[in-house]
This record gives structure tokens, C-alpha cells and sequence, in this order.
């Protein structure tokens, strides 16, 4: 029985935790917070680029390093767990796995510029309110060219190449768009997560391409959840963490409010969620790395299972810390904001709920 | 069962509405910011003292108009129906001037009692602090004895309003060697006095709404005391029970305008208004919202009837906090990765419900976190015993103390 | 302001309990709860038309005491409370309100022994597993006789006159059956609640006629559903009062089990539910009275907020007694099985939701 | 990651299964009551003796095979998959005998560890009491010195098997004038002694599964003492934690079973596996009980890894107790009126559900209270301090006692 990290990836996550304590502290992320011209820290970029992160996954043959899907799982949790405000998820989780899904040749050459920090990406499927239906979809291509507007874009304004869910004769499916076109419009919205980018794009008749088939965005977003769960499960264990030492320090009527069952029982089903979505996050990194037709369900379970555990532990851990987690100066609302932010990035908990149960009903049709 | 006024206060009603109708159409609307709106305040504060509305439950001698707490409900119904501001002075008429009446001397209270019913002084309160939040009597800040002075060291927390105060109810430390309830003393202070400084706290909805307020060698004078020494706990509590029950306001849209946003918003082949999981979370918040509102008419016919309502009233805020918190980030989830803009002129309800997701985590903690108000609620209400207390027999500058 | 019961109903309350205390005590229960054979306790049936309540709401010339239905809350929160094994509701909230509602005069004459306690009523409407659907009905009047089996029927065992819902021509409606005819076959099915009676009930060609007009069915739920709410409530504030007592009580660790935030808070939670669920059925029951047009969502409001607070009160009440609450000897369990009772007898909560829901859409439109 | 045995586990398992495939295929299929599933039990558990498969962890000189827990965990898995009955022994061999051959005189271990291991004798815990149950050192069955004999009297409750039980391991207060912790002793009884009566405890779902026994008078030896006089708690804690770390078993119907109960209730025009509300609420249940299960297998690789699993194994009954409830409910509750029917014949999965939603509360409560399972994990794994105790250092015979 072999189901947890090895000693190889819990190596890895040491390197990883101290290169991000040394170079992604607080102050990192405030600083893209409190800026509303920025859209990442471009000096964590170049360093995680330099450190080999956004080649980590890719082939060798594509300057890559050619490490497993769970090696990544432990740099999203570790990224997690410090609020990177980095667009990694948007280049590597999804740029870069559509290029290795279904990339032609010549597409997949845009993998050397990921891995040598040329290149960031960005999905665009939603426009405006509600959660996306290829029925609704209005994005178009006409004679290779893309028309429409994407509203809201995760790390749109830092990006250079987008995916973008598109009609293109009878078919919705992805394509790969150029982002300095001087056909593309974009700027900045205001978000619930200052410290993350978020973009409106118009596209006026910009050069694309197709990539993979109709069913693409579906297999993609399912590898993205897995890693996005761990992303989530690194930031709900800190707020344990960050709450479990403040129950402890902080005293109300001569002792640690932490000896008080109502934060006490708090605190342990926050501990209780960020188990549960431990265990479901690892079962989706086995689904993800070894190819399992369960991965669709694996996928989902992860990620309403983190969804609900970060929401849980940032919100409570607000909650736990009394007036003074609800301070700007206090750190608990950056969790609370990017817990919202991760919860929507990929499609909603609300969705994915409703996906899990199609791909439960799906694998129980198989096993009859 | 029905909602009607008895006749007493039909007639009140409309003796009400009479005078509000004569008076409060010719205030001016305000168009800047607090300091416009706190000067309509006063304004229309001094028309209402001229009429005896001011404080209509305090006694005549006083300025008040000897009314029953009926009354005041009644006339706050009218003044909000025609929305009138009512901010700024509710702490100092409800809570502070009330503690000067009873422990003031006779010349402190004639300089006070006027100008503040007329609102031409601003009183806020100072009893909490870093260390003392839902312990309220823990607090450090310490008053040290010198000839005919005090001198105040310390740090006040959560103080409303003390940037626009003129003046305020302090708890100090005046002996750490005594028990923690038992070493404490009120004080009134002024705010422009030296050694005060108040900044502002920044709060993670982005909103400043109250102020941290310290004190470097403040010296004031004995005179301002307000009991006896080490009679501070108990001059606390009287200042809190005149507190008005809140009842905890309505809070979040409307069902219909809910209803709207969820018909707009599109879901699957349909909209979310067409939605199960959507339809059942949506009752099940609603009917608890709307009992909450439905409790403070039980509230008010208890009141009606002549009784005090009870610790009871504290089941408001508890429930909608946690109601708004939830129904807010159920619906900005459910548009999707739009529910991220944060941004008036984009997202429903100019900004609204995302003002609510960032609100209602102060909400939960203001005035009473959610665990002590189930506190309250068990052991006041339904009678359950106290926890063991470690703290309550011993010098405090003993007790087990964290940050 | 005058919401809250009258002094003169308070009266009627206490009268109420005092009677019950005196002729419903627990072992009235547990003797139908543990005797299969029996529907209901009838000396408690006798006594309780004895003293007029199921005349209470009738009109005085068919031998009622034309009280309102705000008194007849009152009757339900104290029967609630007890437990009653008796069918009240059946009889009082369903069949003697649809004869006053839609009766022709022949019809309403049957008030007369309702009022004398010769007649007890059920509604017949499920015809299996899931919510009833008009689409899906298949009892059906031919010729004005009945045809077919409706599963289950709460106080069907017990009662002499049903109203049936069935298709009749081109509409789905209710109509009154004569259950000592002898087309009907019925038999009790074991039921969660055992001190409450269900029953099985086969129509073959029972004679029957049309009550009222397709409407007539939700109306009458409606007004059923406030009554019940205080059923309900009665139950749950029980449920909370013995749980207090229990925690006072009982002691662990050297204090009582009350003094722990854990019990402390579950049952300040208990409170807070059944004062929303008493808020919202107070205001159902001005709605009901005055005929007021929010009966529809005040209706369901109670229904929903009383459902839970009763489920939660009741289960939770097993829980604060700890182990001996999980016996059949202690009492906890008759408020469990009849929390679930209620919770399904005119509609599952579930249903009441989404009924809530839309008399909420209809109320917004209306508002436009 | 991955669900792979090392080599090692492997070839235990290859063993295993040709063991298990050689000698449990021939088991009789038990037809009757408890009293014939005993019998089957009891004929398989002297075959494991025989081949060294009946304590797999316990050292060879007490009958054991010197294995791992890791091999004990393998062969459960094979014998599960077979089939074969493995209850009736688990307390006696978890539990009271290693306290046996731990605290025992040499002859004492001789007569009880053979038959006890081939399941010729039945042992049961005799601890929780009506007094002591969360507060398990409650106990107030009292055992005086009599000579070389002790009496005891008292009553315990809540003790699984003892109607079919030949010996008992039993705690009581030996001092009550000592603290609560130090005036306990351990000892063995035979339960056919005279005075002891077992009657069995009806339970709110149907089953009988505990019992209550009583103790008038009962007389036994000094040498029934397992520990010295007053170590009794001492004792306890080492024979509880030979109790198996129970990761708390798969509870309720698995997920492609409730799919098809879904798909065959009809809800409105559609079915239940339709309805957004269903579908949101089975998957917010279905990740937290799939969330103990593979939490299960992390604690398995740690096993797999020569670690001990710590507390952290006490979600697993936390978690699926309270999901089996909602979701049993939730299944009931979309039969509508239906789902009122409590009949094997007749209702969904055999009756299954029902059973579920009827015997949850019990879960929720037996082998440790959800609120007694929070503390753990947050005094044990999270590190909060402990609440005070107001009975600890006092005699227990003048602790504060209730009901």
C-alpha cells in the first residue's frame, strides 16, 4: 500500500517550501494586492521559471524535466499554501496540459517558451454572468479569425497566449490565440482577489487555431481540478495552522480560547474537511497519473472536496482570529479572497458538484 | 394575531407622523460624506429635542418625554419610513449619557445632558481593547492614581465613531492586584485631550467604520470619574443594559429582488431561478431570515404588552450574519466565474452582494461574536449552567494572560 | 403590534395541556406505538371530542364551537408536544376544512359528526414511491365509482370517510369515499411512526363524489401545513425542554454535561430553530385567518421552518441524552420517528421548498 | 501513489489467499440465529489457530505469528473477501486477553490465551456504566475487600457479547475517598458467577446488541486482580489501546446502488437523479464518506511504512455516522409519504435505508460521541489544550455528580 507521497516528492516539497518562504512571503503577495497595476510578481515568476517549475511536467525534448503529475500536485499545494500570486495554474495546469493533451507538432513547440518562462497562459471560456454553456457561447471564428468578448479572464492581463472556448463552424472547442495581436483588447476588472489577474478580453477578428477536439475542455479541466484541490488543500492547512497557534496564544476569561469546545470543535472539522479532501485529492492524483477512466469522478470529488474545505478554513479562520481577522493588516481575508477566487476559477463548486453526480451515474452505467 | 397598533398607540402614531410630516420634509438631503451627514444629524436631532423626540423614554426632567419603549419603536418606524438620519448619537444617548445621568455630579450632568440630546456633542464609548473583546473585562489599559489626576495608558479598540466624538466612556484598570472584575473604574474623557491619538482601522471589506484610540500619559482630572473606584465593572453594566435591544437588523436583498437576480441569471438550458440545489438553499435561507424579522414583532408585541424583552433578541444577528454570508457567496457562485468582478457597474445589484460576502464576516464577530451569543442564548435564555471560571478569584495581574 | 397568541387563547392553552398531562401521558403513546393492531388510542379520540376539540373550528350550525383557526393552532402546538396517537389532523385540519372550504350543503353535513366524533377523515393522495405528480396519478372515477390503490394513507385504518385524489374526466381532483363500503379493502403497512397509523387502501368501484375543483388539493394543504407546523413545533419545544432538563442533570467530568459549549451551543441552536420555526407559523397563522393572499408562502415558510426544527430538535435530543436516549425505553425516539412522520404526511419538506420557491415567485410577480 | 503491495505484502497475501482458499471454502454457511453464527465462528477461529492465522500480531510464545500489523490488516482483507465470519472474538482477543497476558499470573495466561485464541471461551469489556460513559472513569460499581475476596456491586451497561460471554474484564472503584483516577482496580469475572445478571438493552432501532449486567454481591478471588489495587485506570488505558484502530467501516448503500434507487424515484416529471437539489446534497455526502475511505489507505501506507496510526483514525466514525443519517433521510424524504414505509417488503434496498436512518443516532453516539471524537482530534492531533477539570483532584466521593 503505497498511497501517499514518496520520499522523493517529500523531498521535494521541502526544497520547494523554503524557496517559497524565502521568496514568496506575505509581503510578495500584498504587493500585488495593494497594486492595482499589477497582475503577478514578476520577480517570483522569473525565480519559480529559473527553479525549473513551469518545465517541471514538459517532455525533455521541450526543455522539460519530464516529472509526474504528482510531483506537481506537491508545487500546487506548496504554491497554496502561500497565496502565490503567480498565473502558474493558468500556464502549466491548463496551457501547458492542452499543448501535451493535443497539441499538433508545431503547437506543442510553444512548450520550450513555458518551460524557459516566454510563454504564460491563460483559459478564456466565460462571457458574463452564469456559468458557461457551449449553447450560450457567442465567441466566434470566422475564416481563422476569433470574434467576441471573454469576460472575466483569469490571469488575462499577464498572459501572452490564451486557450479560448470558441464556435468554429458546428463545433464549440478550444483555440490557441495570440495575445499581443494588436487585434486584442484587454484590461483589467476589478476582483474579490486583488492579488490574482483578472481580465476582460475583446478579440476583433484575431488570428487563431483550433486545438483538440470538442471534448478537450472537458478532459482538461478535469486535470486541472486535481491540481487546483491541492492548490486549495495547501491554503485550507494553513488557515488550520494559522488558527490552531492563535487558539492556543490568544486568551479570553484566563484561558487559550483553544480550550473552549466551540473553537475547539471549530478547529477540528476544519481538520476533519482538509482530510477528507486530502484523501480525495490523492485519489484524483492516482486517476491523473495513472490515466484511470475514474479520473472524472476522481477529478470532481477533489475538487468539491477542496472547494468546500478552504471555504470552511478561510472563513472560520477569520471567524477564530475574532475582530482582529477581520483587519486588512490581518492575513485571514487574503485566504478568505483566494479561496473564492480558486472556487470560481475553473467553474464553480455548484458545477462541479453536479458534474461529480454525471460521472458517478456514468460509472455506475459502466459497471452494470 | 394581526399587526395593528392598540389604540394608545395609533394615537401616538399619528401624533408622530404629524410631526415628522411638519418637520422632517424640509431637511436638506446630504451630498458629501459623514461630516454632511452627521451635520443634517444635528440638525434635525435639534428640531426633535425641541419637540421632546429626542430621548422620548428618558424622563421630562431631563429633556426626555417620560414615553414607553413602544413609543420610541413607534416613532423610529415613522423616522425610518421617511428616512430621516438617525445615526451618530445612538451611542451616546442610548448608552453613555445615561451612565453620566446616574453617576455624574449634579453640575457635569447640566453640562452634558443638553448639549448632547441636541447633538451638539457626540459621545462614543471605549471598552474594548485588544485583549478584551468578547472578555470585555479584560481590559489593561490602566488609570494610575496622581494627587487629584488620573493618568491613562493604553489602548481602546473597535471605538465607532471617536474620529467625529467630542467625548467618551472609559473603562481603566485602576488596580491590577485586585480580581479582574474588581480592579476596574469608569472615567469620562475629551477626545481633543493630549495624549489621545485615534486611527482609523481598516477593514478587510475595505470599509473604516471604527477606530483604535490610544493614550499616552492622558492626564485627566478625578472629577471625571464615574463611580467609585474599583466600581467600574458594575458602572459597565448598567451602561450596556441601556443598550437598546437590537433584535438584529434585516440584512441582505429583498426575496424578490433575489428572485429577479436568479431569473437573469442563466443556468444550464435554463436560469438559476429553475435550479433545485438553487431553489432549496434559497427557502431554507429565506425562511430563517424572514423568522428573524418575524421575532421582532413577537419582540415588540411583548413590549406592547408592557413586558422587557429578554436576551432572546440576540438570536438576530446570529442568524442572519451567517444567513447573509452564505446566500451571498451562493449567489455570486452561482454566476460563475463573473462572481469574481468585484465591481459596482458589473456585478448585480450594484455590488451589493459582494459588499454582503465581505461584510458578513465582521458581522459574525461585531457586538458579540457568534459563540458568545449562543452563550448568552444557553445560558440566559434556556438557564444552562456557566463554564468553570479560572480567572475570577485571583489578582489579574496573576491570571493566565495570552496575546 | 399584537403578534402573538391572545390572552383568552392562552387560556385555552393551558386548559389544553392540563387535559392532556391528565389523559395523554407517555403511556398512551407507547400503548399504540408497541400494539400493531391499533390505528389510534380511541379513549383518548372520545375524550378529546368530548371536549369539542374537533368542533373547535366548525360552524355552529353543524353543532361546532366557531372558534378560529388561530385557536385551533394552539390545540395543535399542545398535541404536538404529547405526541397524541390520534387522528387529529387527519380529521380536523384536512377533511372538516375541505368540507367547509368546497362542500355543496349535503356534503357539509358530515360536519355534524365531526363535530359528534362519528366520522374520522384521511387524505389519500400517494400512489407509491416519490412525491405525487398529477401526471402520474392512476386512480381514477368511471362512471362515479373509484378504481384503484393509494400507498400509503396516513390514518387510514382509522378513518370512515377519505377524500380521494383520482382523475375524473379530464381533470385531477378530490373527491369523498365512503370507506366502510365494502369495494374498499385496506390493511396497516409498518410505518417509522408506529403510534401513528398507515394504512394501504384499495378502491374497486367504491362510490364516490367530486369535492371542490382542481385547486381545492393545494389550497387545503396550505391550510393543513400551518396547523401542522404547530404540531410540529409543539414536539420540538418538548424535545428542547427535556434535552435542557437532561443536560442540567446529567453530569460528566465532574459538572453537568450543560456547562460544555458543545451541549450548550447544539441546544442554543435548537432554540433559535424553533423560535424561526415559531415566527414563521405564528405569521402563517395570522395568514390563515385573515385569508390573507401570502397564505401560499407563509403556509410553506412554517412548513419548512418547523420541518427542520423538529428533525434537528428530535435528533439532536437523542444525542444530548447520549446512550440511553439511543434506547427504546427512553422517549427520545417517539420525537424522532414522529418528526419524520410529519415531516412526510401532506408533502416531504423537500417538496415544501421548492413550493416555498415559487410562492415566492408568484408573490414577486405580483409585486411588478 | 499508487494501491500496489510491496513484495513483501504481496507474497503475505499469496500465502494468505491459498491458506484461506485451502481451508475456508469447506466453512458452513451459519442458517440460524447468533447462537449458529457463533458456532461457524468458533470452527473457523480453531482452524486459524491451527495454522497460525488467529492472532497474527501477538508474539509465537503466546500462540501469535510474530507479524506485522500490516499482515493483519492483508489477512482481514482476504478473509473479507471470502466471507468468513470474523466477529465474537475481537474484544477478547483486541482487548482483554493482551491485558491478560500482560497483568495475569502465569497460570492464570495458561488456562485463558489457548481456548480464548481458538474461541472455545468468549470474553467481553465490562467498563461503561450509566455514570461513566463519555466520562469513562466515572465508574461506580464498587468492589470491597473482603479477606482474599472481593464483592462487587454495580452495574454496567452498554457491554457488547455478554450473553454469550464467558469471562469479563471488568473496572471498579476499589477507593472511592481517592481521586476519581486513582481509586479504581481491574479484574476478571466469570460471568456464570453467582450473582451476576445480563439482560439485554432494546434499542430505539429494533436490534439488541448491548446488555446491561448487574452485580449483587458477586464474590470473587484477589486473584481475579489484573494490576495492583488502585491502577485500575492505568490498566484500562492499556487495554484500550490495544483496541484496534478503527478507521470506521463503509457505512450505507454504496453510490452506484443510490444512483439506481434515484433513477427509479420519480420527482416530478423526472426522476430523482434529476433533481439539482439530490444531486448537489449526494455529492457533498458522497465525497466525505469516499473521503474516509481512502483516508483508510493512508493510514494503511503508513502502516505499510512501519508507523503507528494515531488518533487521526477517529474521523472515520465522525464523518460517516452523521453523513449515513442525512443521507438515509434524504433518500426517505424523496418517497414522499412513501418513505414513511418501514417494510423490508416494500421499501427501497430491502429495508436497508430505513434500518440506516433508525440505527445512525446509535453510531453517532456508541464507541465514543461526536463530541467526545472532536476533542480528540483537536486536544490529541490538533494540540488545543485541555479544558480545566473541576473533579480531578478531589475525592470522588465528593465530586459533583449528576444523573
Amino acid at each position: 500500500m503505497n498511497f501517499d507521497f514518496s520520499e522523493d516528492q517529500e523531498h521535494l516539497r521541502n526544497e520547494a517550501r523554503r524557496f517559497l518562504e524565502a521568496r514568496c512571503g506575505i509581503g510578495v503577495v500584498r504587493g500585488v494586492l495593494d497594486d492595482g497595476a499589477r497582475s503577478h510578481d514578476a520577480d517570483l515568476w522569473a525565480a519559480l521559471v529559473e527553479q525549473g517549475w513551469t518545465a517541471l511536467t514538459l517532455p525533455e525534448e521541450h526543455g522539460g524535466l519530464g516529472m509526474g503529475r504528482t510531483d506537481l500536485c506537491v508545487l500546487a499545494e506548496e504554491l497554496g499554501r502561500v497565496l502565490a500570486p503567480v498565473p502558474f495554474a493558468s500556464t502549466v495546469y491548463l496551457l501547458a496540459e492542452a499543448l501535451m493533451m493535443a497539441g499538433t507538432a508545431a503547437q506543442r513547440e510553444r512548450l520550450k517558451d513555458i518551460a524557459a518562462g516566454r510563454c504564460i497562459g491563460c483559459i478564456a471560456i466565460a462571457e458574463g454572468p452564469g456559468e458557461p454553456s457551449p449553447a450560450r457561447l457567442a465567441a466566434e471564428v470566422r475564416g481563422g479569425r476569433l470574434h467576441g468578448v471573454k469576460l472575466p479572464v483569469v490571469d488575462g492581463n499577464a498572459a501572452t497566449l490564451a486557450l479560448v472556448l470558441a464556435r468554429n463552424g458546428g463545433q464549440v472547442r478550444l483555440h490557441l490565440a495570440d495575445l499581443t495581436d494588436p487585434s486584442v483588447t484587454r484590461a483589467p476588472v476589478d476582483t474579490l482577489d486583488p492579488a490574482r489577474d483578472l481580465a476582460r478580453i475583446a478579440f476583433d477578428g484575431t488570428p487563431c487555431e483550433p486545438i483538440g477536439d470538442e471534448g478537450l475542455v472537458d478532459r482538461l479541466l478535469d486535470r486541472a481540478a486535481v491540481l487546483i484541490a491541492f492548490e486549495q488543500i495547501g491554503g485550507a492547512d494553513r488557515c488550520l495552522e494559522t488558527s490552531v497557534e492563535f487558539a492556543k496564544m490568544r486568551y479570553a476569561f484566563g484561558r487559550p480560547i483553544g480550550s473552549q469546545q466551540a473553537i475547539k470543535h471549530k478547529l477540528a472539522d476544519m481538520y476533519v474537511n482538509n482530510q477528507i479532501a486530502r484523501s480525495n485529492a490523492y485519489y484524483g492524483a492516482w486517476a491523473l497519473e495513472s490515466g484511470s477512466d475514474e479520473l472524472p469522478s476522481a477529478a470532481a470529488a477533489a475538487r468539491v472536496a477542496a472547494c468546500h474545505a478552504y471555504w470552511y478554513a478561510a472563513r472560520e479562520g477569520i471567524q477564530t482570529h475574532g475582530g482582529i481577522g477581520f483587519t486588512w493588516e490581518a492575513d485571514q481575508h487574503l485566504h478568505y479572497r483566494r479561496a473564492l477566487q480558486l472556487d470560481m476559477t475553473i467553474g464553480s463548486p455548484r458545477a462541479w458538484r453536479d458534474r461529480l453526480f454525471s460521472a458517478l451515474e456514468a460509472q455506475a452505467d459502466e459497471e452494470l | 394575531m394581526d399587526f395593528s397598533d392598540t389604540p394608545e398607540e395609533a394615537a401616538y402614531r399619528a401624533r408622530a407622523a404629524a410631526f415628522l410630516d411638519a418637520h422632517a420634509a424640509d431637511l436638506p438631503r446630504p451630498t458629501g460624506g459623514e461630516m454632511d451627514r452627521l451635520a443634517v444629524a444635528r440638525r434635525w436631532q435639534a428640531i426633535k429635542a425641541d419637540h421632546g423626540y429626542a430621548c422620548i423614554t428618558w424622563p421630562r426632567e431631563w429633556g426626555g418625554a417620560g414615553g414607553t419603549a413602544m413609543e420610541q419603536v413607534i416613532f423610529r418606524q415613522e423616522e425610518a419610513r421617511r428616512g430621516v438620519p438617525i445615526a451618530f448619537f445612538g451611542i451616546g444617548l442610548g448608552l453613555c449619557l445615561p451612565t453620566v445621568i446616574r453617576y455624574a455630579p449634579a453640575e457635569q450632568r447640566e453640562r452634558f445632558v443638553g448639549p448632547a440630546i441636541r447633538g451638539e456633542q457626540v459621545w462614543c464609548q471605549l471598552f474594548s481593547e485588544p485583549a478584551a473583546g468578547s472578555d470585555l473585562a479584560g481590559v489593561r489599559t490602566r488609570a494610575v492614581r496622581d494627587g487629584d489626576d488620573w493618568i491613562l495608558n493604553g489602548q481602546k479598540l473597535w471605538t465607532s465613531g471617536a474620529h467625529y466624538s467630542d467625548y467618551g466612556l472609559l473603562i481603566a484598570r485602576t488596580d491590577p492586584d485586585l480580581p479582574k472584575h474588581k480592579g476596574l473604574t469608569m472615567f469620562w474623557v475629551d477626545l481633543k485631550a493630549p495624549g489621545i491619538e485615534i486611527r482609523p482601522i481598516h477593514q478587510m471589506s475595505g470599509g473604516v467604520e471604527f477606530n483604535e484610540v490610544f493614550f499616552n500619559d492622558v492626564r485627566i482630572s478625578d472629577a471625571q470619574r464615574l463611580g467609585e473606584v474599583g466600581e467600574g465593572w458594575k458602572v459597565a453594566i448598567f451602561a450596556l443594559m441601556n443598550e437598546r435591544v437590537e433584535g438584529g437588523k434585516d440584512r441582505g436583498l429583498p426575496a424578490a429582488r433575489i428572485i429577479a437576480i436568479a431569473r437573469a441569471t442563466p443556468a444550464g438550458d435554463a436560469t438559476l431561478a429553475d435550479d433545485g440545489a438553487f431553489r432549496a438553499a434559497f427557502a431554507d435561507g429565506y425562511v430563517r431570515m424572514r423568522g428573524v424579522s418575524l421575532t421582532r414583532y413577537r419582540t415588540l408585541t411583548a413590549m406592547s404588552r408592557g413586558q422587557t424583552p429578554g436576551p432572546e433578541a440576540s438570536i438576530g444577528k446570529l442568524v442572519m450574519a451567517s444567513e447573509l454570508q452564505e446566500l451571498s457567496r451562493r449567489l455570486i457562485e452561482a454566476q460563475g466565474a463573473y462572481g469574481l468582478i468585484d465591481d459596482e457597474a458589473l456585478s448585480m445589484a450594484d455590488g451589493t452582494v459582494h459588499h454582503d460576502l465581505l461584510h458578513a464576516p465582521g458581522i459574525r464577530i461585531a457586538g458579540g461574536t457568534d459563540e458568545i451569543l449562543r452563550n448568552i442564548i444557553a445560558e440566559r435564555v434556556l438557564g444552562l449552567p456557566a463554564e468553570p471560571r479560572v480567572d475570577k478569584d485571583i489578582p489579574f495581574s496573576q491570571a493566565p494572560k495570552g496575546i
